[in-house]
């Protein structure tokens, strides 16, 4: 990267060298514009997926239910039992009452209208939120079952299992997609230097046999594919990022799905696109000249 | 200055060239002649090290050409100017460019020179033809274009391959001119034709030998023509 | 399309006169795959959002629950009533019984283990499958307070909405984005065509100089360009293909979101996007070769 | 044959040719000399129509030429074999496919003409070089390998530009011998060159008319060369 700024200024001349030939320079922006916008996509992709199953994984690990059976009284009883055996197990960090309208919202799916509800014996719920790294669920039960009988502890496992499995299966399907992609721009980038170059033989040869050194071959090269590069991805990547703004994002209701803007920090990401494309684009295109070099006198 | 010794050259199976030895001393002054097809801009070829030879050894200033790395090869061709017999340019510059295109690559500074490059212009009647593309150019001009090329960087070694093919008498011998008047300062001059009226006009200016390409092999010619 | 078979046989001959050159070639094949592949991987995902739509839509739309309430002989009662009602109610095309067991089965992730289950009053529940269109849910709720008062009608219109209006954006997403790479593959190919006739003036040049027809040269372009990208989408779009293969499918557990494999006939779809890749590319042969033919004499 | 009425031709602001009234019956034979950059190769460009007169008239076979669509522009070329200063191949194709170009444009069965084309190779000493590609071929092959790509359909009319620049002088000979029989049996030859001397050898075997090309207008020489 010593070379940077001698590629941005000092080799215009030697640049211009090389004809501008619509052919090579349409299609490496082109390419270089495709493959970033979907590199954006599948890059939000991945971080919305990875944003999913840390929500899904991390809230419901972090929290359980605590059910309280019984009547009148004796629900009271258990329940301040239970909230006393809560208060003293390590692990436990703050505990909710789930009021009887939000509990009836939950089960009404299942249950119809909310009249249906109304005679229904609901226990008491009381959302614990935990450490499960401290929490020893095992020995919460067995004291629970002492202290207060007709409450029961449920830590989520089932439900939680199969949501964090979609998420991060979706998160590694992402990434290896974005891999994927790295790769092919890497083929496509390398497959269109050594095209340029086949295409300008007869430009090599000029330029070898007037006394050109190849690095300064290299280089005449390299500016103008850089640069093309660069700004095709930079336009990829601003057409994906403009598509992500205008699509519904994770907070708006129904949108569960497609919920992938970005969020925070995450923002950044995408904009390391265009430079990761440059730097390919300058590999290549060394790789490509002196590979082609070393076949001509 | 350029020594073949032992030298062969063949394109695959075809044996172009072979038993070559022969010495170009500096400031020589030398006509190439043989029928087409005989090897002389492959022989050509051979000096600047486009080509290498089969086997055998070619030198150049005493020293090896095939022991050189890439980059002394591009030294070595800044000492050799070049006139190709199909004039290579590069099609999207200017003519002036491409004439100045040997000092752009050598990374002298072409404004400074920008005096020498117009009377060197004049004398091949291209100074109104300057920001012209090559394609632009009528065969003529363009041999004209490339013999100033090949001699902008004031080289050592001139290597002309067929330079009046397409130009008229007297065009030719201005050129001729030209090319003696730079062999007088001391260059080394080879210029391949087959216009022996070319090398009967240079005999009466210059000390010129004639080597013949015959057979796959480069001998003096008798003196008579 | 009259001269599809002269594409494939006759001006085999008049295909070689254009120099196969690595340029153009590689980059046609490339563009064309990477499209493929992605319109495929788009093109699946459509058509699983449509399903969803559909399933959630339809099975839902089509569909209703009746409960039951009261105890003992009370419930069999109204039931038989609710039953009555319903068959003389025109829609209503069927209706099944929830058993205890599945009943439980819904509720357990809300009200925590199996033994919390076990003690509740639950109502009696029974699906009705209906037609929307003939259906009266007014009239119907009317008859049914008269004739069973203790049976409640659901016709799950607020889950639907939300869940419908998902999959159904999702699929308007996934078509924009297949349509945006439609535009794009002919934009590119458009471009390339360009590309490889401008690369190659000077044998246009030649041909014209000995005498071709304008014809003879398009057609001496097209067959290469036409084949690429056939050969480079079929690729990307069997490559496409393999990786959803691969994919976790809708019905395995813990998938339901990337579970976009094509169902039945929807296998045949993808198959279309190589021979759309041929037309466009045709077009963008015939079109860049006469635009520049008339440029030149 | 070809007619031109008050043509002129200009590359942008530069008058190339003016004032151009000039016949060229059938089985005439014409010489077009003048100095280098004077517009000898413009003029053949207006025969064959690669380009069109800025101003005036140029009639093929009493038809105008400007007036003609794409496909009888195609058809005249058929008739018109040309020798092109800067030969032009496809260098992705052999050298004996690049001869029979013409045949296959045309739609003419190339294998049915294979002794033709055998024998046309002979003639200009091309036949072990038939299945080399053009950039294998030396200059002077390929001046050669453009003479018999000219001449393959036997047109009507043979357009040559310098095609004997860089052969030597045996190998013009040859050539000019072709282009005199093929003058013979009926067809209009039009060589437009520099080298005073191959005039003079035409002017022993054919009754040859030259055309000066001078300040953008051309006029029939003054017998004496
Ligand atoms: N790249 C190549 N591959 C194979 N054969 C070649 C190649 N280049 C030249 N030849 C052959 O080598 C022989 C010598 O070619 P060369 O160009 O040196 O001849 P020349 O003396 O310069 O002829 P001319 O006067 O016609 O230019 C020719 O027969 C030519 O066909
Ligand atoms: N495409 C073009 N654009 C502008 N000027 C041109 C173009 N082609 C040729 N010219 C100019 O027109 C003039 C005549 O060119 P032309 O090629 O006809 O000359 P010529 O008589 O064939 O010369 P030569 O003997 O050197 O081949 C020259 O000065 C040339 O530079
Ligand atoms: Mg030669
Ligand atoms: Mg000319």
């Amino acid at each position: 990267m010593v070379r940077l700024p001698r590629l941005f200024a000092g080799d215009a001349a030697a640049a211009r060298l090389v004809p501008p030939g619509a052919h090579s320079g349409l299609t490496v922006s082109m390419l270089s514009a495709i493959m970033a916008f979907f590199a954006v996509l599948v890059l939000a992709l991945a971080l919305a997926a990875g944003r999913l199953a840390d929500d899904w994984g991390g809230s419901l690990a972090n929290s359980g239910t605590l059910q309280v059976f019984g009547v009148g009284e004796d629900v009271e009883i258990q329940a301040r039992a239970a909230l006393n055996v809560l208060r003293t197990t390590p692990g436990v960090q703050s505990v909710r009452m789930i009021g009887v309208e939000e509990q009836r919202a939950l089960l009404e799916p299942w249950l119809g209208s909310e009249a249906a509800v109304d005679g229904l014996p609901l226990p008491l719920l009381i959302e614990v939120v935990t450490d499960p790294m401290r929490l020893n669920v095992d020995s919460l039960r067995l004291r629970l079952e002492g202290e207060a009988p007709e409450a029961v502890y449920d830590d989520h496992s089932g439900l939680r299992a199969s949501l964090v499995l979609t998420a991060q299966r979706l998160k590694v399907f992402a990434y290896l997609c974005l891999a994927l992609i790295v790769i092919a721009l890497a083929a496509v980038l390398g497959l269109a230097a050594q095209a340029a170059v086949a295409a300008n033989t007869q430009v090599i040869r000029t330029l070898r046999i007037v006394g050109a050194r190849d690095r300064y071959i290299v280089n005449a090269f390299r500016r103008r594919f850089v640069m093309r590069a660069l700004g095709g991805s930079a336009l990829g990547a601003a057409f994906g990022l403009g598509l992500i703004g205008v699509l519904p994002q994770a907070s708006e209701p129904g949108f569960f799905l497609i919920g992938i803007g970005p969020v925070g920090w995450n923002w950044a990401a995408p904009i390391l696109v265009p430079p990761v494309a440059g730097i390919i684009a300058w590999t290549a295109t060394g790789w490509a000249v002196r590979r082609r070099l070393v076949r001509q006198a | 200055m350029i020594e073949f010794e032992d030298a062969a050259f063949r394109y695959g199976e075809t044996d172009v060239l072979s038993r070559l030895n022969l010495r170009l001393t500096p400031g020589s002054f030398h006509f190439l002649i043989g029928p087409s097809g005989a090897g002389k801009t492959t022989f050509l070829r051979l000096c600047y090290k486009e080509l290498a030879p089969t086997s055998g050894v070619v030198r150049f200033r005493g020293k090896t050409i095939g022991d050189q790395d890439r980059d002394a090869v591009a030294d070595l061709r800044r000492a050799v100017g070049v006139v190709h017999q199909d004039c290579q340019f590069l099609d999207h510059i200017t003519v002036g460019e491409n004439i100045a295109l040997p000092l752009q690559v050598s990374g002298l500074n072409v404004q400074e020179r920008a005096d020498d490059l117009a009377s060197l212009l004049d004398w091949v009647s291209l100074n109104d033809r300057v920001d012209a593309y090559p394609p632009q150019l009528s065969g003529g001009e363009r041999q004209r274009a490339a013999v100033a090329r090949a001699v902008i960087l004031s080289p050592d070694l001139i290597l002309a391959d067929e330079p009046t093919g397409n130009i008229d008498w007297d065009m030719a011998l201005r050129i001729l001119t030209l090319l003696v008047e730079l062999n007088r300062m001391g260059k080394s001059v080879l210029i391949a034709t087959h216009d022996l009226n070319l090398v009967r006009a240079a005999k009466s200016r210059v000390q010129a030998r004639v080597l013949r390409i015959a057979d796959g092999t480069i001998q003096p010619a008798a003196a008579d023509l």
